[in-house]
């Protein structure tokens, strides 16, 4: 198994471990350091499909301040920790100091699985049980009461053609029936059984989300630090007036499209990242244990690691405001 | 001059101290990130006139960032010649990416109208960005 | 001359001439390039083969021969591009001629396989569309109580336009990618859903020519044909009659 | 002293001093299939390869069966074709159905590109000679390179296995333009199992092998060059390794990004392709939320396979420098101006991507733009062709097979490329865009141009890998026959390009017949020439296995050449050298004044 681990390297070509005289460099470092070249068009690549789509989008269609701006801050001061960490596992090899090895790189792997964690069980799941419909803009005008679109015109700022919240009613065959009806029993709970919901068959029944309860209010103009929470008023929509509606998957908007394509492609490097590290502090052959035989070659390939968890680092430094703040 | 090819030595006698050197540096490194972490966030929640410029700062931040972690976590300060070579066409090439995709976004045939939502049950576009003149071309579903 | 050799289409409208003008220079110039080149190499390969020059010279060219061919290719190139690429092109986006005077403004919209054509009708403005009105019967879902649509009329596969008269087509697409390309124009324009690109013209000749539906669009892509006629202004008001008598029965009675 | 002792040191692939695993004799599957040995890898790469080039071509002939004799049922084989490939590629009656040609289509352009000449130039040639010609022990990272060519594999196997999935396989063309693409292939209620989404797919790990493999080539350049062995002193095939590398790695992750991006489209339901308003089957469609760009699928797809044509081109000019100078028996022309002018091409091969884009509309700013840059991009291929033609002066040419075929290269590459020019301008683009000129310019290019340069290497290099020289009487028939009937299948293409026939047009272009009536007739003639053509490379093939037990044995020179490549033992060992390498002169010392022999290795010492 350990014999083909380790893709980076091979032992029967020279500069595997010691450095080429006139470069100056063993390979897998030139290697990586393309490797992340090769990154950097990718991840550009995104950006600019990024770029693109927002400046396509027409007033109203991207949204600001959604996401969770405290949870995104935590998340970004962990790697750039877990970024520190790994250059002191390196440093302390380095100084062939091993078991300060073993403990930063197991800080490492902890702030990188709190990276993860974070995202799976809260970030991510918090925006399936959350839902957006967009309204019509002919139809908008009957829905002013939650969009406050002429306040909004007031003040000189973007229209807001979406009503956001929780669903409580589905129409009846859409997609969402199940998520409605789990979200209704929550809603009534406490305020006692056989709660009436308003509205008909046809019609979505939206909990709705702070800022559409009350559109009118200077609080609301800004993005807030602190996520509001949902207010307990509900809205109904009417089918027809309704130019589409999901969940916050990747689906609903462009916007979620490329926050859910660049996060999950981040996401699975940092998945990959934990991956090596992990082969790195465990006693394979090409891991730790290579410490006795030849120390400075695990210093190596912690390096290389490294640089590419930096990269991983440094995607997440432009994503985090592109997508959490701007 | 005798040329050591020998894999188990570091390839730099000194190496060891001079990591133990850095080690520091990366700990003030630690603090400057998150204090611009913090800044980035605190940036955001101020108005600089326009989304645009706010954006402009908060990129500005983040590529500080990015260059400090480079720079120092990723040892390109000191990094060699090769590395830096073709690290920079890579920074060209997506320069050029990012621009001219956007250049091309920004600079359609005169007269070139893109379809909105507000005219979602008309594939096409109601109101002309630049025509010369209006009248001719439908509005949406406004009507 | 070269144009003809090749068998282009005839040309049929006013910027046609400069663009085949500008085809025929390219191939001028590749043809003498090529002919230059290719007596050259067979010159060469001939007369140092291995049997009449059984041993090679070390230095073969020395002189800067090759700067100065290389030289003579930038120097074109570069004419081709000042003199004639950028005005062509120009020409063709920022020239659009405007509204007044004699201009006639038609919509072609895209479908897979056919082309729609929307004319604003006599008060020159189009109606409005809804979405909720697309049916077999009405593929660009035509408003039937919108005023100004009240003169419109549609007509599929087929562009009716005055000769002489320029011609301004707004170009979309209603569900994947089409190209209109009518070869004899010398123009082409791709039909993007989600936009309305404009392209423009001026027949100078009477007939009927083939529109080429020019990007892959499905299945039915090859057969996607239709047609343009250049008729004189009587000619094609008797056709927009005749349209507007079969889609606006009611007022074609009054 | 010094060199002397790295050279010794360089050479004992010294690197596993303290290595625990001394070199066992290795089994059968590790040695001949999960090899990590670079020559191996090599031949793996280049039979995989030209099985896919004759592949494509034999979807190709059914394409042009079709072409002249519209809806007639494809003789001999209609009724197997049928059965193979399912009643949507092919009626009851064993004709191309038009779904079928799209597939077809898409296909034939997808693995000519992606599946056949990438990887016998790249990964076949590449992976066999570089390490040689610069005297490495074997790729910087043997392991990276099994896994590039297996990821490779496995892209290939998904690719084919979409022609039996429902539906057929992709049919959108190799652009894969959305929202055609995007919506393509749901009839069958599919979601994962149709020809669009595993074409991505297949897509995503032909680049993952691309990337990981051209990482290793440029780390082997850098990191591996024998002593004495510097930048100036490289054979030019290297060097255009080296800067095909360099477009790989920088070209592929954007179409990489798209793929996702289209990918999901797909299977998401998300819209970054998809605009706002599309009308699906005489309504809008409600289950996209819209806002995306048909546009910027193209730029992506753009930005990558403008620079992918050049690296269809560069490895085979690599090689036709490498014949050119070995078979004139002197150096090449202008070897500096050659190395600036690949640079030169590299570089600007990245800025051109929208000329392929004149028609969606671009205003005045980005069309001058691309224009010039893509008239500038002419000016270095000037440069390299016309270095290669004058390397031809002065010398003692002998016309043997790697000789002619990169002979013939030269003038068939000057035909594509400077039909590419009047493509350039974009006020003529108007005119030829999407017509059979540009399937002319580029299948001038691809096909008498890079294939033929790829024969030329199959036939130089075959001695070297297996010790054998390929029959020379069966070349010559492949060499003439191909040379003429390839161009009787190309050159009519200007003829109805200019004369306004359209590309994938299934019928032929029957539909049009008032307008394309002259030249229609063409087709006929270009597809018995396609035929022949096809007949034209039995003899290749049959030599190809017969001169593996009956060629000519070689020993380790037999071309008598100058590069290191052709100083190792025949076929190289494991190791590939059998003395220490130390490189004392630049790569083409033939004819060297003065000197007994006519050429003087790289080896040789002064
Ligand atoms: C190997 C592949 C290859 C190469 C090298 C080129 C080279 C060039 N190509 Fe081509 N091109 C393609 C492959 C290639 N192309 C493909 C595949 C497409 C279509 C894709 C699709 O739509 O499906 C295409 C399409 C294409 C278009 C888009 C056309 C359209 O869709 O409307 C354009 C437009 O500018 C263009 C231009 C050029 C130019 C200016 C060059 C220049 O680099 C050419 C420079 C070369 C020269 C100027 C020749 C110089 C040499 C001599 C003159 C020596 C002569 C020698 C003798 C006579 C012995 N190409
Ligand atoms: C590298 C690229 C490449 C190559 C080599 C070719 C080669 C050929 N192509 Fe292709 N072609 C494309 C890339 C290529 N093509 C692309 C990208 C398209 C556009 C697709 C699209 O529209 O989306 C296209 C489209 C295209 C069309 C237009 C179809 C249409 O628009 O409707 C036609 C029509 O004739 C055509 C014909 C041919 C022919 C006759 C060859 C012949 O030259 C083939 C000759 C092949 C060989 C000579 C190889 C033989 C191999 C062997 C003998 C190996 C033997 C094996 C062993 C020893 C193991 N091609
Ligand atoms: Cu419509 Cu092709
Ligand atoms: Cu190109």
């Amino acid at each position: 198994m350990s014999k083909f681990l380790p893709f980076f390297t091979d032992r029967d070509v020279p500069y595997t471990v010691a450095a080429r005289p006139d470069t100056g460099l063993y390979s897998a470092k030139l290697g990586i350091w393309l490797f992340l070249a090769s990154e950097v068009m990718l991840f550009g690549g995104l950006f600019s499909a990024y770029i693109f789509l927002r400046l396509g989008a027409e007033p109203g269609y991207w949204p600001k301040g959604l996401l969770n701006v405290p949870v995104g801050t935590l998340n970004t001061a962990v790697l750039i920790g877990s970024s520190v960490t790994v250059v002191f596992a390196w440093a302390s090899l380095k100084m062939r100091e091993f078991m300060k090895y073993r403990f930063y790189m197991a800080i490492t792997i902890l702030c990188g699985i709190f990276f993860l964690c974070v995202k799976l069980t809260y970030e991510w799941p918090a925006k399936f049980d959350h839902f957006g419909v967009f309204i019509k803009q002919s139809s908008a005008a009957k829905y002013e009461e939650f969009l406050g679109n002429d306040f909004l015109k007031e003040k000189n700022e973007e229209p807001r053609w979406e009503v956001t919240g929780h669903i409580l009613r589905a129409p009846k065959g859409s997609p969402y029936g199940a998520v409605a009806e789990h979200n209704a029993e929550h809603f009534s709970h406490g305020a006692g059984h056989g709660l009436h919901l308003p509205g008909g068959e046809g019609d979505y029944v939206i909990q709705l989300d702070a800022i559409n309860a009350k559109p009118n209010s200077e609080d609301n103009l800004r993005p807030a630090f602190w996520p509001r929470p949902l207010s307990s008023k509900t809205a109904v929509i009417r089918a027809e007036d309704v130019e589409s509606a999901s969940t916050f998957v990747p689906r609903h908007s462009t916007y979620f499209a490329t926050y859910f394509l660049i996060t999950g492609l981040h996401g699975l490097h940092v998945l990959g990242g934990l991956v090596v590290f992990l082969y790195l502090w465990l006693p394979f052959k090409g891991g730790a244990t290579l410490y006795k035989s030849n120390p400075e070659h695990l210093a190596n390939r912690v390096e290389i690691a490294g640089l590419f968890w930096h990269f991983v680092d440094l995607v997440w430094i432009f994503v985090f405001p592109i997508f959490y703040l701007l | 001059m005798m040329i050591s090819h020998d894999n188990t030595l570091p390839s730099d006698a000194n190496a060891a101290s001079h990591v133990a050197a850095s080690v520091g540096k990366y700990k003030v490194l630690f603090y400057g990130l998150l204090a611009l972490t913090v800044l980035t966030v605190g940036v955001s929640y101020v108005h600089f006139g326009s989304n645009f410029w706010n954006f402009v700062v908060g990129m500005l931040i983040a590529t500080l960032k990015a260059g400090l972690v480079s720079a120092i976590f990723m040892h390109l300060l000191g990094e060699k010649l090769t590395i830096w070579r073709f690290l920079i066409f890579t920074g060209v090439f997506v320069t050029g990416l990012f621009l001219l995709t956007l250049l091309a976004h920004k600079d359609p045939i005169p007269g070139t109208a893109h379809s909105s939502h507000s005219a979602k049950g008309n594939w096409h576009v109601a109101e002309s960005i630049s025509s010369p003149e209006k009248n001719s071309v439908s509005t949406g579903s406004a009507h | 001359m070269l144009n003809k050799l090749m068998g282009i289409v005839p040309n049929a409208s006013e910027h046609g001439l400069p663009v085949e003008h500008m085809l025929e220079i390219c191939h001028w110039v590749m043809l003498m390039l090529f002919l230059g080149w290719g007596t050259f190499f067979l010159y060469t390969i001939i007369r140092f083969r291995e049997s009449k020059h059984p041993k090679a010279d070390y230095y073969g060219v020395t002189g800067h021969v090759s700067s100065h061919a290389e030289f003579v290719v930038v120097l074109v190139e570069a004419a081709l591009l000042l003199g004639l690429a950028f005005p062509l092109w120009g020409k063709r986006v920022l020239d659009i001629p405007p509204e007044q005077g004699e201009v006639m403004r038609v919509r072609a919209i895209a479908e897979q396989y056919a082309w729609n054509f929307h004319y604003a009708g006599a008060d020159g403005k189009f109606g409005s569309q809804s979405s909720s009105l697309v049916s077999p019967s009405n593929p660009l879902g035509l408003d039937p109580s919108s005023v100004e649509g009240k003169d419109d009329v549609v007509s599929k596969n087929e562009l009716h336009v005055v000769v002489q008269k320029p011609i301004v087509l707004e170009i979309s697409s209603k569900d994947v990618i089409h190209a209109l390309a009518i070869p004899h124009m010398r123009v082409a324009q791709d039909a993007i859903p989600g936009s309305k690109v404009p392209l423009w013209f001026r027949p100078i000749r009477s007939g009927k020519f083939e529109i080429v539906c020019g990007q892959l669009c499905g299945a039915g892509h090859y057969a996607m044909r239709s047609h343009l006629v250049v008729e004189k202004q009587d000619e094609f008001d008797t056709f927009a009659k005749e349209l507007s008598d079969l889609q606006h029965p009611s007022a074609s009675s009054k | 002293m010094s060199t002397i002792d790295s050279t010794v040191r360089h050479n004992q692939g010294l690197a596993g001093a303290h290595d625990d695993h001394h070199h066992h004799e290795l089994g059968f599957w590790q040695k001949y299939v999960f090899s990590t040995d670079h020559k191996v890898i090599g031949v793996q790469y280049g039979v995989t390869g030209l099985t896919f080039l004759f592949f494509g071509f034999l979807l190709m002939l059914v394409m042009r069966w079709q072409l002249a004799n519209p809806g007639d049922a494809v003789p001999l084989v209609g009724g197997a074709l049928r059965g193979l490939f399912g009643p949507v590629v092919m009626t009851d009656a064993g004709a191309l159905t038009s779904s079928g040609y799209n597939v077809f289509g898409a296909m034939h352009g997808t693995i000519m590109v992606f599946f056949g000449v990438v990887p016998l130039a790249v990964g076949g040639f590449g992976n066999f000679v570089v390490p040689l010609q610069i005297g490495a022990p074997d790729m910087a990272f043997p392991k990276l390179n099994m896994f590039s060519y297996w990821c490779f594999f496995i892209s290939g196997v998904v690719m084919l296995g979409s022609f039996f999935v429902p539906g057929s396989a992709a049919k959108s063309g190799w652009t894969a333009y959305p929202p055609l693409a995007g919506m393509a292939d749901f009839e069958n209620g599919h979601l994962w199992l149709n020809g669009q989404t595993i074409w991505l797919l297949a897509m995503v790990f032909n680049i993952t092998a691309s990337l990981l493999g051209s990482i290793n080539f440029i780390a082997t350049i850098i990191q591996l060059r024998a002593p004495g062995l510097t930048w100036m002193r490289l054979p030019f095939f290297v060097w255009a390794q080296f800067v095909t590398a360099f477009l790989l790695v920088l070209a592929f992750p954007p179409l990489e990004a798209a793929g996702f991006m289209q990918l999901t489209d797909r299977v998401l339901g998300t819209c970054f392709f998809m605009p706002t308003g599309l009308v699906v089957g005489q309504s809008v469609a409600q289950s996209w939320s819209g806002g995306g760009s048909p546009i910027l699928w193209q730029h992506l797809f753009w930005f990558l396979a403008h620079p992918e044509v050049y690296v269809l081109i560069l490895p085979a000019i690599g090689i036709v420098a490498e014949i050119v100078a070995n078979n004139t028996r002197k150096p090449l022309y202008g070897y500096k101006a050659m190395v600036y002018a690949l640079f030169g091409l590299g570089f600007l091969s990245f800025i051109v991507w929208a000329h392929h884009m004149y028609m969606t509309g671009m205003g005045a700013r980005v069309a001058t733009f691309f224009q010039i840059t893509t008239v500038m991009i002419s000016v270095p291929s000037v440069v390299l062709l016309t270095s290669l033609l004058i390397s031809l002066w002065g010398g003692s040419i002998r016309f043997n097979m790697p000789m002619l075929f990169a002979t013939a290269f030269l003038p068939m590459f000057g035909i594509g490329g400077l039909t590419g020019i009047p493509l350039a301008f974009n006020a003529v683009d108007l005119y030829l865009h999407d017509t059979y000129y540009v399937i002319a310019h580029f299948h001038y290019v691809v096909a008498p141009g890079t294939i033929f340069a790829l024969f030329a290497g199959v036939y130089h290099w075959y001695p070297k890998v297996t010790g054998r020289k390929m029959s020379e009487g069966l070349g010559r028939l492949h060499f003439w026959g191909s040379l003429i009937t390839i161009n009787g299948v190309f050159f009519p293409m200007f003829l109805q390009g200019m004369a306004g026939v359209h590309r994938r047009w299934y019928d032929g272009g029957v539909t049009y017949e008032q307008l394309i009536k002259p030249v229609i007739h063409w087709n006929m003639f270009m597809t018995v020439s396609a035929g022949l053509l096809a007949l034209f490379q039995l003899p290749f093939i049959l030599n190809f296995f017969t001169s593996l037990r009956f060629g000519q044995k070689v020993g380790r020179n037999p071309w008598e050449a100058t590069t290191l490549d052709w100083d190792t033992p025949t076929p190289p060992p494991h190791g590939n050298f059998d003395k220490p390498v130390e490189v004392f002169r630049g790569p083409y010392e033939y004819s060297v004044p003065g000197a007994t022999a006519d050429f003087v290795p790289q080896t040789h010492r002064a």
